[in-house]
């Protein structure tokens, strides 16, 4: 049998985020992950979902794809926007940041690396896909 | 809509903010703003009962570092209590328990505050 | 503006219809749908989430999608399946059903019918579409 | 994985249940599987304190209304305390009222079991 694969897609509209997080949990209740992997899952859908919706400049939909291997969730985030290079975004340091004139910003995709087990970019100027995934046992 | 609320209480000269619902840039800003009005009012110590924020996200949190900020050139001082582990596990990867501090309990924070 | 649209694909396994009601909240919240509302959007996405999952007999998958409108939301369930005719199908009576042989099933539609302000069926041997409304005020 | 949970506590010759989660197909047979076996047991009055389950579907409510024909040959009674409304709505668009009573708290059901 095939995988099974559930498919979102969000219009960029505020808090579609919302919408993934919450598949996310039913689909980690199914999979019978812990709470703690749920809620990690959660955070980093988040901000791979913020990032598509805020950096992307994509005009159109967000993609989201959770596919339910035996001992792993995998998770796609797709966009169709300007893309950029992952070797140009710095490590964000908070004591960097305060007093200093620096944004404040720039721990999204620090969280999500931390977050999951593995990540992958693959971003072109027709837009990225992340790709994450969390072993059920680790 | 709203997904997030948050309420006021004063103790002393504490002020504890009570949030509620996911902690996004619009709760962030919230948060802030109360903050920064206080801070004008000569407050300089602020507590935070994250009890219902079960989901925060990045923008958010670094609002919390603004905070942080603001609260450092007054000499003040930020502290959470009842953090989801999520929440916790996300203050510790950007870094923001270097700069405030988590209690586990109320009590816990208002015997260090 | 196009009006938001947000799609769901889901896969006919245990308990996808709790996805298609955690979207529905969150879409609930974003249009300021009253509790009361949301609660009976919910349920009468369940009802028609598990037709499509029991009756459709569609190998594949269900879609849902969420379209919301200025007052309005509209939310069409799709299937792939055998399709019914839907005036072959009984009202269903409590008292007909107690003491007796008769199946005690069979008030999905009844439901959906109570709890929206509009509902059509589409359905033929290709699939069956269903398309429900709410009102924001009514 | 299970979405629904359910535990019994016996009061007098009275089994109350108390859910957890969606009552779906599996929880309606979870909650039938114990209201029969205290039937063959002798009981024959039950209450169900559904406060945790907001949502429900068609199927599991279903399986009450069998409950309700097993309970009608052994001259036995079903009730239900702190319902959602939709899930009270739901009991009325299906007729389960006519035949097993709603109350709005344990004290009034314990008052009429
Ligand atoms: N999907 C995306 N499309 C385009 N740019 C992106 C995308 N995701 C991340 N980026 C770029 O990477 C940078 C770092 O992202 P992140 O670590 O999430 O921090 P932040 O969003 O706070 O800036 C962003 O500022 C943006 O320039
Ligand atoms: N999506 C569908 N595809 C095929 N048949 C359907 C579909 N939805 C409903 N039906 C038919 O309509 C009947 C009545 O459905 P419903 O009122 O939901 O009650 P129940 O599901 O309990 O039988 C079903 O038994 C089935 O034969």
């Amino acid at each position: 049998m095939d995988k099974p694969k559930i498919e979102l897609k969000l219009p960029i509209i505020a808090n579609m985020e919302l919408v993934a997080i919450n598949t996310a949990e039913v689909v980690a209740k199914h999979m019978d992950l812990s709470e703690d992997k749920a809620a990690e899952i959660s955070m980093a859908l988040i901000e791979a979902c913020i990032n598509a919706f805020e950096h992307s400049q994509a005009q159109n939909n967000v993609f989201i794809h959770f596919i339910l291997e035996e001992d792993t969730l995998v998770i796609k985030v797709i966009d169709q926007g300007i893309g950029f290079d992952k070797s140009k975004v710095q490590i964000p340091k908070i004591e960097n940041k305060l007093g200093t004139d620096e944004r404040k910003r720039g721990w999204g995709l620090q969280l999500i690396k931390e977050l999951m087990d593995t990540v992958e970019f693959e971003s072109t100027k027709e837009g990225t896909t992340v790709t994450m995934t969390k072993k059920k046992e680790s | 809509m709203s997904q997030f609320n948050v309420s006021i209480q004063e103790e002393n000269d504490l002020v504890i903010l009570t949030t509620e619902g996911y902690l996004n840039n619009e709760g962030g800003e919230m948060i802030s703003g109360i903050c920064y009005e206080n801070i004008s009012n000569g407050k300089t110590r602020f507590l935070l009962d994250m009890a219902q924020t079960k989901v925060v996200n990045s923008i958010g949190v670094s609002i919390l570092i603004e905070i942080i900020e603001k609260l450092q050139e007054v000499d003040g001082k930020l502290g959470y209590y009842n953090l989801a582990p999520i929440v916790d596990k996300t203050f510790k990867i950007m870094g923001l328990t270097k700069y405030s501090s988590v209690y586990a309990t109320k009590e816990e924070a208002l015997a260090d505050f």
